[in-house]
């Protein structure tokens, strides 16, 4: 029995200590995993007031895959082009004046071929080496080598190997034949640190590889880091020349959110600071509402047209193509689908610059003159085909809505939606681009040269996607490229646009208003329909 | 030798596998209407520039030697570069996997939290109303569009509640980090605040995508404990007085775990899909919307790298499953 | 048959399911007598659009100023036929070849279950956007990339199937007797295996539903304006959630489409495995 | 001799489709303390059902419906409740028909074990743990390197090792009653000779009754003392096995006793239809020997002058009494 009894009490003991031990070691596993996670809430909350220097976060539309100032040249590029690099002037405000970055000033020869730019003595790279008149030849040689971006502003006038550097800080531009529109593409020569960049080159690829996920600038803010799938960061650049005003942004991120909704209500919590001031109506109504968000409104010169493939029967036909111009209902698109939120923009231009007839009427809806206009094509005519991008509800529904109104004079059409780089290669042939494509035309620089010249030009074939080609045109065209009068010019430009117009070359619909949300503490966003409120450098934000 | 048996089973297969898939991809990728060379060279590129590029990408080659040297890249671990990111597909990939493991991992726990427990409760009180309400809850669940369930979890939970974040992998930006994932990550730097982003920004995507594999796994665990508690051992137990919780708890679950652990490689297969739509509405930077984004962009480098990785990523989900399976049940897999 | 159908009949879930396809099927046939407003398929009144629920649209109206009721009925249509259609085709080659090959089960059987194999290697939905996206977003483009990627599943079950029962007495028989191989593999096999790919065409209904959905959301379904679900909850996305009306009811239609089809085929499958337990019994 | 297992009157019904089936009707058996009691009859006689009840181990799908006791050392186990759950596998153990399936094939043999030990004799009961006895029991059923059975999986053992295992199981308690299902039909014959033996050895030595159902009256010859025979949910005749084998009065006994003879398979005609059972003898449209009372009437079991039991108008003795088939 005590041997029993004993037994039994050992067993009891060691039953004991198993299950304490079994106990205990849950406890410590419970109580650590909640104190993990109450410092983890915790930590989470009050981290943003632990913070002393102010970060902006900045909602981005698309991706940044790449960061090469020389290969982007898309509206969201701008935040990589105008923060991280510098050029050598800088448009700025609206409307947009062109004011001295890296060069001082800029003289030009009398027979308008010989450009040449005095740079400052007190810009650094980030890295600390001065900025020179070698950064300055290397970069637009590696602009024109790439062949991307805005290389087309340079190929045709700028030869490889002809801009020459005489001293530290003097560059001079030999161009091929004088051209009206160089001095208005300046700002798009952004410098890089050319000793750097030739040190990462492998196989002659002026460091393309490495330029995607890396940076060589002078720029306001310096590169921290680069994900492509998420977006990048960076921190001031306290030496930048052009000096700070009071509290600047410390730290800027721009982070790829590609859902409208996560964009807006990210901005209302509070997580961005920022995002991109083309958003549809219904959202801008309420950001709105929201007491930490701000809508800073500007006229832009962003125009949103429906591009038509002037070559493929039977858009080349001028009279289907009014026809088409008077099918469209303007106002009713405008007024009820966007609101009112943007302004009717009857002509290829901005109606803010100058190069417009003052009588400028554009097409007005009126299915009466459309079928008057078709009777004089021959027919059958076949569906026609719409390709809008994906993403872009404007394009979309302008698409759809346009379709509606074609079907009721007797044209068949298919609208098929791709994502913007679908539709980008399509355009590249007008075998393979849309009938009708609708999209914006943004500004690069400012020239009626951007829009009616570019758009429609012989010349800018391939880069530009309307296949419209009129010998008439382009005479005027090639005129208002070399001359430096500015009211001949003036006049070119207009009568160019007349031309479009009464070709109906496009169907030109609206003028964007720009509304840009921001935190309500944002102060001091510097407009400027070519950066688009990115460029930050001017921004001030309390914390 | 049975663990070998079982990994040559797999890798045999393996190859031609890999190798037919690659065909469908390749075959797929170069019907297609736009001109790879066109997207490559650029917006502004002039019809010699498309050339020379189409000659530097092989694309003026006969569709066999264009495929015969793709494989030849692959087999040395090219598998091209991206069109759209201009980065070797390799590391595309390798930059996203982690963010996608990370959320399928996720939501592996909870759907094996949710499911294997519904499905046992289930299986225990067969056709009782508790059994009813989990099996409606469970189809409900399959027949959710996951695309519109995360729209409607961001609404109550982002919007209403502002409880949770409503898309993207962490808040701020995701420090340079050694590993990829960010749990592992925090944990390893000691960062708090960091571990409670990652696990806040993971809950809402990692719910969605884990619903439909919950709703499988329940099906399955349910099955398997009915089976089980039909079996004869379950059978003789009872007859030898063997208490019910024992019974239940040690050895019912065990044969019905046995079950379930089989079907991993399909509830992983239901992850994956759902992960490409997942990934879209939550900007969650992974594997699945590199891939939508790929299809979309008529990035074909990038799809047919992206199709090869997930290939290879089942099968060895697969052999896991197997050894696993093979780990459970000493009887070996018969 | 008659036995399985009696218990489906007392599988109130199932009835469920059956409730909802028939209105659903019924909703479908009847689209242009039942919608409010049938010509909101195509027409617009953009100055009605996104207006709420009221006594006018029932459950408000979309970007163009569509009524959305009318709308999500033509949808169902759509959807059902592009879903019948993909299994349809899906099913027919998958399950020829696989009666095929699991009757006659030499290497061509093996390589055809490889090449099966090869196809269920990767998530089929990516496949499917790739083809889709490679063909141009078109319905009938949609139906090809869901029937090249579905047949698989039916081709990998009929496989199976057939050579569990190919060994069975009266195929065997069959075959003494002289009976062509065509017909034994339609009068004596298929009918004895119907059962399984009943249920997996009824199971695999629903995953199409969703499928289609899926491309749709992803903008490559069928054009716009089609009507068409999945198209029309990314439409919704731009208004969410204040239009919450825009994405609620075509979720919903996805939501009880997909609950049909799955209640069902578990009714099904319940039904079947009791059958062919006892059977063994 | 007082019964160790006593069943009167039960009636066993469960719902099917078809309706009610009666798969047990008013069975009357009784087992003595350490005899071994043959079970025979066709397969879906009722005879596994009866084991099954008395284990509290019916189907779980399926509404049952019970009637009439069982009794089993005094204490009631048709109804279950916490005292039969305590009775069984310590009073009553059971050797199942599959020892393979009746294992469960994710653990050792050794832990199963364990674990019903455990649940049925507290350790305090068997000093040095559970080990020791087991090892002695395998030792016992003539299982060399008892040790490596404890660490093996069921699959890894022979049929007969396992089947050796579970009577090893089913003694290990010190029972009184054994209920052995069918448990020598996986086995091939030398092999099942063998477990025969030794089960009616250890179960004489140990004092346990042993309820043995079988469908093969040879393997119930070999270990049998009384032989009851079941037809279509009744029992139908009681006696010792000596008896049985020579002379067995009920018509359907001598037809099974003929077939075991010639080796044919089968006795003409179909067992009737459980959900509609007839007023009269059961066996009666099978039986050469029926009358218009079999079919209206249905014959009791009656002790018969020698203490055997019988359930027929007709006996065979009656006809051709002594006579050999």
């Amino acid at each position: 029995m005590p041997g029993r009894l004993r037994r039994a009490a050992k067993w009891r003991i060691n039953w004991l200590k198993w299950f304490g031990d079994m106990m205990e070691a849950i406890c410590k596993t419970i109580v650590k995993s909640a104190l993990f996670f109450i410092l983890a809430v915790m930590f989470g909350g009050s981290v943003a007031q632990a913070q002393t220097e102010s970060r902006f976060v900045y909602a981005n539309t698309s991706s940044f895959e790449s960061l090469d100032p020389h290969t982007n040249f898309d509206v969201p590029s701008a935040a990589v082009r105008f923060n991280l690099y510098d050029g050598l002037y800088r448009w700025v405000d609206n409307p947009p004046q062109m004011i001295p970055w890296l060069a001082e000033s800029y003289t030009v020869s009398e027979d308008g071929l010989v450009y040449t730019f005095k740079l400052r003595h007190d810009a650094k790279f980030h890295d600390g080496t001065a900025v020179t008149a070698a950064d300055v030849v290397y970069s637009i040689e590696r602009i024109i080598a790439l062949g991307k971006g805005a290389a087309s502003n340079y190929i045709d006038i700028v030869p490889p190997g002809t801009t020459t550097a005489p001293d530290a800080h003097t560059v001079v531009f030999h161009l091929k034949t004088p051209s009206a529109i160089f001095l208005k593409t300046v700002p798009d020569i952004l410098i890089v640190n050319s000793a750097l960049v030739k040190s990462k080159e492998v196989n002659g690829d002026w460091s393309g590889t490495w330029l995607a996920r890396n940076e060589a600038g002078s720029g306001s803010y310096a590169l921290v880091r680069h994900e492509p799938s998420l977006g990048f960061s960076a921190r001031r650049f306290a030496d930048h020349f052009a000096g700070w005003g009071e509290n600047p942004i410390d730290e800027l991120e721009f982070r790829t959110v590609q859902d409208i909704n996560t964009r807006v209500l990210g901005l209302i919590r509070g997580d961005y600071h920022g995002t991109d001031g083309y958003l549809p109506f219904t959202q801008i109504q309420r950001l709105r509402q929201a007491a930490n968000v701000k809508i800073i409104e500007q006229e832009t010169m962003r125009i949103f047209l429906l591009s038509l493939n002037n070559a493929k029967p039977p858009l080349d036909n001028v009279h289907f193509r009014r026809a088409l111009s008077y099918a469209f209902d303007y106002d009713g698109f405008i007024n009820n689908i966007l609101n009112g939120s943007v302004t009717r923009n009857p002509g290829p231009n901005p109606n803010t610059i100058w190069g417009n007839p003052a009588d400028l009427q554009g097409y007005s809806y009126n299915l009466d003159k459309a079928r008057e206009e078709l009777s004089k094509v021959p027919g059958p005519i076949r569906p026609i085909t719409f390709e809008a991008s994906a993403g872009y509800s404007d394009t979309e529904q302008a698409s759809i809505f346009f379709q509606n109104a074609l079907r009721q004079i007797g044209i068949e059409s298919v609208v098929k939606v791709s994502p913007w780089p679908v539709v980008l290669s399509h355009l590249s042939s007008s075998d393979t681009r849309a009938d009708i494509v609708a999209h914006w035309r943004s500004a690069f620089y400012v020239d009626p040269n951007n829009w009616v010249g570019e758009m429609y030009g012989t010349r800018y074939q391939g880069k530009t996607s309307s296949y419209y080609s009129n010998p008439e045109f382009d005479r005027l065209l090639e005129r208002a490229l070399i001359s430096n009068d500015q009211e001949e010019r003036r006049k070119l430009y207009e009568e160019m646009t007349r031309i479009v117009i009464d070709d109906a070359a496009a169907i030109f619909v609206y003028s964007t208003r720009w509304n840009g949300p921001y935190a309500a503490n944002v102060e001091g966003i510097r407009f400027s329909p070519v950066s688009n409120g990115l460029d930050l450098r001017w921004a001030s934000m309390k914390h | 030798m049975r663990w070998l048996s079982i990994i040559g089973n797999r890798l045999i297969w393996f190859f031609p596998t890999m190798l037919g898939l690659l065909l469908i991809v390749f075959v797929l990728s170069r019907v297609v209407p736009i001109d790879p060379a066109v997207l490559v060279a650029g917006e502004n590129a002039s019809a010699e520039q498309i050339e020379r590029v189409r000659g530097h990408l092989g694309l003026d080659q006969s569709l066999p030697r264009q495929f015969l040297t793709y494989l030849g890249d692959v087999s040395q671990g090219n598998f091209g570069t991206s069109v759209y990111t201009r980065q070797p597909i390799v590391t595309d990939l390798a930059i996203r996997f982690p963010a996608t493991l990370e959320l399928t991992f996720v939501a592996v726990i909870i759907a094996a939290l949710i499911g294997i427990p519904a499905g046992v409760l289930c299986g225990l009180h067969r056709n009782s109303w508790l059994d009813h309400f989990l099996r409606v809850i469970a189809a409900s669940s399959m027949a959710t569009a996951s695309f519109w369930l995360a729209m409607q979890l961001q609404m109550i939970f982002s919007v209403e509640l502002a409880w949770l974040p409503l898309s993207g992998r962490s808040a701020g930006f995701i420090p340079e980090t050694a590993t990829g994932f960010l749990f592992l990550d925090a944990v390893l730097a000691g960062d708090v605040r960091l571990f409670a982003s990652a696990l806040a920004h993971v809950i809402l995507p990692a719910l969605t995508l884990a619903l439909p594999a919950a709703a499988t796994l329940v099906r399955f665990t349910r099955n398997g404990v009915i089976a089980a508690l039909n079996s004869p051992s379950v059978s003789y137990q009872t007859a030898m007085g063997l208490p019910r919780r024992i019974i239940v708890w040690k050895y019912v679950l065990r044969l019905a775990l046995g079950a379930t652990v089989t079907q991993f490689g399909l509830v992983f297969g239901v992850l994956l899909a759902g992960a490409i739509v997942v990934e879209t509405v939550f900007d969650w930077p992974g594997l699945g919307s590199y891939a939508v984004r790929s299809i979309l962009s008529s990035d074909y480098n990038a799809v047919m790298g992206f199709t090869l990785w997930t290939g290879a990523l089942f099968v060895l989900v697969n052999l896991l499953v197997d050894l696993l399976q093979a780990a459970i049940d000493p009887r070996g897999s018969a | 048959m008659r036995g399985l159908l009696r218990r489906l009949r007392r599988d109130r879930m199932a009835m469920l399911g059956l409730g909802l396809l028939t209105c659903l099927i019924l909703i479908a046939l009847l689209a242009p007598y039942i919608a409010p407003y049938p010509e909101d398929v195509w027409e617009f009144h953009v100055e009605l659009r996104l207006s709420p629920p009221s006594t006018d649209t029932l459950l408000g109206t979309d970007r163009m100023g569509g009524d959305i009721l009318s709308r999500v009925i033509f949808g169902a249509r759509l959807s059902l036929l592009l879903s019948g259609i993909s299994v349809g085709v899906a099913l027919v080659i998958g399950g020829s070849l696989g009666l095929v090959a699991g009757f006659y089960r030499n290497w061509i059987s093996d390589g055809l279950m490889r090449i099966a194999d090869v196809f269920l290697a990767v998530p089929q939905i990516l496949l499917a956007i790739a083809i889709v996206q490679i063909l141009g977003p078109a319905i009938e483009n949609v139906v090809l990339a869901l029937s090249l990627t579905y047949w698989p599943f039916w081709a990998r079950l009929v496989y199976a199937q057939t050579r569990s029962i190919s060994n069975e007495v009266f195929v065997e028989a069959a075959m003494a007797l002289g009976v062509p191989a065509w017909r034994v593999m339609l009068l004596h096999i298929l009918p004895n295996i119907a059962s399984p790919i009943i249920v997996r065409t009824s199971i695999g209904l629903g995953g199409t539903v969703l499928a289609v959905a899926t491309l749709g959301f992803l903008g490559l379904g069928a054009p716009p304006p089609t009507p068409e679900w999945g198209s029309m909850v990314a439409e919704s996305r731009a208004y969410f959630p204040d239009a919450w009306w825009y994405t609620l009811t075509p979720g919903l239609a996805i939501f009880l489409t997909v609950l049909g089809f799955n209640l069902v085929g578990d009714g099904l499958r319940d039904a079947l495995d009791v059958h062919m337990r006892r059977g063994v019994d | 001799m007082s019964a160790v297992l006593d069943i009167q009157g039960l009636s066993l019904g469960v719902r099917t489709e078809a309706g009610m089936a009666h798969i047990l009707d008013h069975v009357d058996l009784a087992v003595h303390s350490g005899e071994i009691m043959g079970l025979v009859g066709e397969s879906g006689c009722g005879k596994t059902t009866l084991a099954r009840a008395l284990l509290g181990n019916l189907p779980e799908s399926g509404a049952w419906k019970a009637g009439g006791g069982i009794r089993l050392d005094g204490e009631e186990m048709l109804q279950g409740g916490s005292k039969a759950r305590a009775l069984r596998g310590r009073v009553v153990t059971f050797i199942p028909q599959d020892p393979l399936a009746s294992f469960n094939p994710l653990f050792r043999i050794g832990t199963q074990i364990r674990d019903l030990l455990r649940a049925k004799l507290p350790a305090s009961e068997s000093p040095g743990g559970w080990k020791p006895a087991v090892i002695s029991m395998l030792k016992a059923v003539l299982l060399p390197y008892p040790d490596a059975i404890l660490a093996a999986y069921p699959h890894q053992l022979s049929t007969g090792q396992r089947q050796r295992v579970m009577i090893a199981l089913a003694l290990l308690p010190q029972p009184r009653l054994i209920i052995a299902d069918e448990p020598t039909t996986a086995l091939d014959a030398s092999t099942q000779r063998q477990i025969l033996g030794l089960l009616r050895r250890l179960a004489a030595e140990r004092g346990a009754a042993v309820l043995f159902t079988t469908h093969d009256l040879a393997a119930a010859w070999e270990v049998c003392d009384r032989i009851s025979v079941m037809y279509a949910g009744q029992v139908v005749e009681i006696a010792e096995r000596d008896r049985f084998f020579t002379r067995a009065r009920h018509p359907y006994s001598r037809m099974l006793l003929a077939c075991l003879e010639d080796g044919s398979t089968g006795i003409p005609g179909d067992a009737p239809d459980p959900h509609a059972p007839s007023a009269g003898c059961r066996f009666a449209p099978r039986c050469p020997n029926r009358s218009q009372i079999c079919i209206e009437a249905r014959p009791e079991l009656a002790v018969q002058s020698d203490g055997d039991l019988l359930a027929c108008h007709h006996p065979w003795g009656d006809a051709a009494a002594g006579a050999h088939v």
